[in-house]
């Protein structure tokens, strides 16, 4: 598996809070959906997504076909911007894709 | 006597199922040539081809009756494309707003 | 200002772009996570009733008003509706979004670890007009939200 | 060029002539512009009146949605139907916090930095780089004649530089204009048309707009203008006024990025006409036409729809 999941993550800290906010670009295939030539394209889907920040992991998502394509998550929990959180994500199929981040202070208006 | 009956049953059969062809694919050549003015006109509608499409299959099939059916309908549409054209050049400027 | 994507501006998309590229090269080996078993049953089970017992066993189960689900009326498309889940109650260890009428009606499930408040959002996909159900798994109970979400049929003619 | 055009002048006129007489409220000079814009075939001399024809007829666009929608500011409807239906616009807003198409934007830059086999890049072929120019699109080009879109241009900077174009419609093009459209969000929209052939390909994409066609005997603006803002269906029919704006569009339906010619394709067939290829002459006449309806309009893509 050449290719990596490709995951892009968004923080906001403000008074100790982390707002993360998470795309994790993926097809998730149901296994219902047809291709031009009308045969069915066989299930893909993202399968789990952990989050490790100070060695713990802080959440754990598990995903089934029925969440969206490119799944979507917003998360929060007590962090310190500069600090950095790490993402492992996998998929059905056994891709992974992993992402470090430093977390930002919320920017106020 | 009874022979000469089916005989010509069979016969007529043969001879109306023939004129019906060929009518069919008669009418589907007009709607064909219809059809290729809509395209010129920039009107054609999208249901159209698939008429002629099924008119041309029945006929294959046998089915002529069916391809009568639809040659005629995919002639309407054609022609009815077309007339749409024609409205259009000379009505579009009702809908510009004033 | 332009509301369409508020908080979101070039300048700060190209920053993060160039400095995440950076980090990626960081990240060594992948640490050891305890990786919770992916609940395959739960995922696959093809009614409510069963998707949520493979996700939490037989433990008690009630509306509680404590559970803030966010959901619309009417989605916008069935491809991606909105799911907040917010709730005060404490000791939250996972929450689970469910869609009765989808073929596998539980979406997902995010297990909550030290420090994570329990406030989340997620888009899920629903097939048809469906209940939309929450749970919250808090100290041994399971705390239910629900609400119908209508899914309309997209397209205005063809 | 449709022959009909050599028609057009004289048969609209009676019709002018004769819908005249009931408006009151249309102003004389109106009435004068409508009728000049009506011969301008017989004297092309008056080229200032290209300008002048455009500009009430932008003038009389705007008007319309001014009218029809009083309580909202006409250039929120950069966001189409979001700008009308509160627990819609809601939605959209969640969505546009953090879309899915940011991914297509990154492919996109990165499919924009492509060094071509002779060293060349897209940079060469655009104004500033190609940074922060998407509103200077589709624009008429008075030496090949016609009418040059966004998408256009980028593969005819791949086939200068001998690289084979892209596929319209989706993917990779998609992603290229996506992020071309990003590095140019706020910038206004502001068309011009230069000459008679311009005007001429304005006055063809008009007229794309404004006729009922396909098997449902719809026009663009029978949908657009006249029952904007009401529900066709489950559709929220969006104004007509900065439909150009957002695009490429990324459609929950589609699951990815859309250049306007594919949702072009889309609604010829949502009325069952037969839609014209990808970047057809029809195609880009109605985009240059529609963009120069949303003047003063920003740039608002990529955008998420329905």
């Amino acid at each position: 598996m050449a290719d990596k999941i490709k995951i892009r993550v968004k923080t906001k800290e403000d008074n100790g809070v982390v707002k993360a906010l998470m795309l994790i670009k993926h097809p998730m295939e149901s296994g219902m959906r047809k291709d031009q030539d009308g045969n069915l394209i066989p299930v893909h889907h993202l399968k789990e997504v952990s989050v490790v920040y100070k060695d713990e992991t802080i959440f754990h998502g598990e995903f089934g076909t029925g969440a969206s394509k490119d799944p979507f998550v917003i998360f929060h929990f007590e962090g310190v911007a500069g600090e950095k959180f790490e993402v492992n994500a996998v998929d059905s199929k056994g891709v992974t894709g992993t992402k470090s981040v430093k977390i930002k202070k919320l920017k106020k208006k | 006597m009874k022979t000469i009956k089916v005989f010509l049953t069979v016969a007529i059969y043969l001879f109306s199922s023939m004129v019906i062809a060929n009518s069919a694919v008669k009418t589907i050549e007009a709607a064909e040539l219809a059809r290729a003015e809509a395209i010129e006109l920039g009107f054609e509608w999208s249901t159209t081809v698939k008429l002629i499409e099924q008119a041309k299959a029945s006929v294959e099939s046998g089915d002529l009756k069916e391809a009568e059916k639809l040659a005629n309908l995919a002639l309407t549409e054609a022609n009815n494309s077309i007339k749409q054209a024609k409205y259009a050049d000379n009505n579009w400027q009702d809908n510009v707003p004033n | 200002m332009t509301i369409s994507n508020k908080g979101f501006s070039r300048r700060r998309f190209f920053k993060t772009l160039g400095k995440t590229a950076g980090y990626i090269a960081l990240a060594t080996s992948l640490p050891s996570i305890a990786w919770a078993k992916w609940s395959e049953k739960a995922f696959s089970s093809k009614t409510l009733d069963s998707a949520i017992k493979a996700c939490f066993g037989d433990l008690p189960i009630a509306d509680n008003p404590a559970v803030k689900l966010d959901v619309p009326d009417i989605a916008e498309n069935g491809a991606m509706v909105g799911v907040g889940i917010k709730t005060e109650l404490e000791n939250v260890k996972s929450v689970a979004v469910f869609v009765e009428k989808n073929p596998a009606p539980l979406c997902v499930k995010y297990n909550f670890g030290k420090g994570t408040i329990p406030d989340v959002e997620t888009r899920v996909r629903m097939g048809e007009t469906s209940n939309l159900i929450a749970i919250v798994e808090a100290d041994g109970k399971l705390h239910r939200s629900q609400k119908l979400v209508k899914v309309t049929i997209g397209g205005c003619g063809g | 060029m449709y022959s009909i055009f050599k028609k057009l002048p004289l048969v609209s006129l009676m019709i002018l002539l004769t819908s005249c007489a009931q408006e009151t409220d249309q102003s004389q000079s109106d009435v004068t512009a409508e009728i000049q814009a009506e011969t301008v075939d017989q004297n092309s001399s008056a080229g200032v009146s290209f300008a002048d024809n455009v500009a009430s007829d932008i003038k009389r666009f705007k008007g319309y949605f001014v009218e029809k929608f009083p309580s909202i500011d006409v250039y929120e409807f950069k966001d189409g139907a979001y700008a009308i239906d509160e627990a819609k616009r809601q939605q959209w807003l969640d969505i546009e916090e953090f879309p899915p198409y940011e991914f297509s934007i990154e492919e996109g830059e990165e499919s924009f930095s492509e060094v071509f086999a002779n060293g060349k890049t897209y940079a060469d072929c655009f104004e500033n780089g190609g940074v922060g120019v998407r509103q200077n699109f589709p624009y008429f080009d008075t030496e090949s004649n016609q009418v040059i879109t966004l998408e256009l241009a980028i593969n005819q900077c791949r086939q200068a530089n001998g690289e084979e174009p892209l596929a319209y419609g989706q993917g990779e093009i998609a992603n290229i204009s996506a992020y071309m459209a990003y590095t140019s969000r706020d910038k206004k929209f502001d068309i011009q048309v230069p000459n008679e052939s311009a005007y001429n390909a304005y006055l063809s994409g008009k007229k794309f707009y404004y006729s009922k066609r396909g098997q449902l005997n719809f026009s663009c603006a029978d949908c657009h203008l006249k029952i904007s803002g009401s529900n066709l269906r489950a559709e929220l029919l969006s104004p007509g006024i900065g439909q150009t704006t957002g695009m490429p569009i990324y459609r929950a339906k589609w699951g990815e990025l859309g250049t306007i010619g594919h949702r072009y394709k889309e609604c010829n067939l949502n009325v069952r006409a037969q839609p014209f290829d990808y970047q057809s002459e029809a195609y880009r006449n109605l985009e240059y036409f529609q963009t120069i309806m949303s003047k003063g309009f920003v740039v608002n893509g990529p955008s998420s729809r329905r």
